[in-house]
């Protein structure tokens, strides 16, 4: 018999599959190891942008997603209509989500100095952030992190594709982290 | 007169802000000025002049605005009146400068968001296909009625927080305080009974103005208490 | 400016189409002549097998598919597929589809505050929901209703059974429906 490619295998699996599937359920269909499901997935990501794809990672979860680059031509393509653009309150609540996942409601209102209530509401809806789980303190209240979607509307292919924040910011975001 | 001239040099546009560090930011930015303790001071008489237009146009915000405003007004009354040695130690105003800071870095981060959603730079997924075989999503009754409970919370308009009496503009708190001034008195009466936050804010900030222009001295005897204010004698009258 | 992979473009493309797509529309998309995208597709066609897929062609139409080399492993994958979940988006979706039927795509998109497209894709592709019928006012619209797989899979007997809603939530969905 014909040694099936695990690579050609895996991409076969998430072209069926469309939405996000589990790594761990990956490396069982194709018999690997955690550790040769990485190298194998890498291998795909290169084969894929052959056929103007990418492969979208969230929280242990990838995806085959059409590559950034070539958005404008299929937009056309599919006839959607403009999206509806984000407020700059949405915009500054979505990124303090992305940067700082999990991340409160509380927390969110400290950094930006102003209730967030309708900006994140805006964002659940438009399905760019979801409940992660909720902090392990009085009140617990519910944390926030971005979705697959978040990644796919922004072209990225994972949170790391984010422009890294100024040291010293990362710093201060850190020490406030210790102090509670 | 330097002070009042000043804000008026950099027109705000209000209802354009998303909040009072994005106000506050503007305000340092526009002046070409690194975020630090002295560019905060420099910018608190024109952050304080933009909360009543912003009161007429998001009075829920205003409770916000006045939070930040009392920090700035507190880090601005460190610089001008005089405070024991042992108080200089402590720098609690750099908190201010660190929060901007930390909120520059997402300002910015958002503006690189907002640009890739400018030029549509996307991905698409792929809608699962019916084939071979659909996967089977399952769920309960409950499930959808919880999802509209939600969806009505969502409907709801935001509450307004508060309701506060107009922001007192600078220059007639000025004249407030000048035509209450009798004799020797305490701040706190001069600002009449039960003032609002934002009355406190601005009425520091008119005192304050009053000592620069050598109308009145101030005296405040220990940290945090009294401050009395005495209209000052005029050398033509000495 | 960048020159494009218009083999990749294409790959792209049909990645998304997900049915079956005429290759005049195609040639217009990348803008090639007929002779030029037969080349492209050849190219296409042979990189699409390093990621599991083929290109099928049937009547001047070509689509893209998984290798049939890979389909008993893909039809294991997905026996022991987890149950799908919903995003909380399809979900919102559904549940107003649910309860205010017959409904169409313009009176959700009013009551949810957000574009609905790719929510109601979702749902049409699980089965959930279906095309009852059109509106009669200009332009038609389409009316969607629950299916009978709908019924089946939220373990209900028939629509009636659906739990009734506290009369708050009634009237936003009548009156919100109403005004549009």
């Amino acid at each position: 018999m014909v040694q099936v490619d695990r690579v050609a295998l895996l991409g076969a699996l998430l072209f069926t599959a469309g939405e996000p599937v589990a790594k761990e359920r990956l490396a069982a269909a194709v018999e690997s190891s955690g550790e040769e499901l990485e190298g194998l997935l890498e291998e795909l990501a290169r084969r894929a942008t052959g056929v103007g794809l990418v492969l979208l990672e969230h929280q242990g979860r990838v995806q085959l997603a059409t590559a950034p680059e070539v958005h404008g031509v299929i937009k056309t393509f599919l006839g959607r209509a403009e999206e509806a653009r984000l407020s700059p309150a949405a915009l500054e609540t979505l990124a303090i989500v992305a940067y700082a996942q999990p991340v409160t409601r509380a927390e969110i209102e400290a950094l930006r100095g102003v209730d967030s209530t309708a900006a994140l509401q805006t964002l659940l809806a438009h399905g760019l952030i979801e409940p992660v789980g909720r902090r392990s303190m009085p009140g617990q209240p519910i944390e926030y992190g971005t979705t697959a979607a978040f990644l796919e509307r922004f072209g990225l292919p994972n949170l790391g594709a984010l422009p890294p924040l100024p040291e010293e910011v990362r710093q201060l975001l850190a020490a406030r982290r210790e102090a509670h | 007169m330097e002070v009042s001239t000043r804000f008026r040099d950099v027109p705000v546009t209000v209802g354009t802000f998303s909040g009072p560090l994005d106000l506050l930011l503007h305000l340092v930015q526009s002046r070409q000025l690194p975020v630090t303790t002295v560019s905060l001071r420099a910018v608190t008489e024109q952050f304080l002049a933009a909360l009543g237009p912003i009161e007429e146009a998001q009075p829920e915000l205003l409770a916000d605005f006045l939070a930040v405003a009392s920090r700035l007004t507190a880090l601005k009354a460190r610089a001008l009146l005089p405070r024991p040695a042992a108080e200089q130690q402590e720098e609690p105003e750099d908190r201010l400068v660190h929060d901007l800071a930390v909120y520059q870095a997402f300002r910015e981060a958002a503006a690189w968001l907002q640009a890739r959603e400018t030029a549509g730079f996307r991905s698409w997924t792929r809608v699962p296909r019916l084939w071979p075989e659909p996967r089977v999503v399952r769920g309960s009754p409950e499930q959808l009625t919880r999802a509209l409970l939600r969806w009505a919370r969502r409907c709801r308009p935001v509450p307004r927080l508060l309701r506060l009496r107009p922001v007192v503009a600078l220059p007639t708190m000025i004249e407030r305080l000048r035509a209450r001034l009798r004799g020797r008195q305490t701040f706190r009466v001069l600002l009449g009974a039960r003032p609002t936050a934002s009355e406190v804010a601005v009425g520091l900030l008119a005192l304050l103005t009053l000592v620069r222009r050598r109308e009145v001295v101030v005296e405040q005897p220990e940290p945090f208490g009294a401050i009395w204010v005495e209209r000052r004698i005029s050398d033509g009258a000495g």
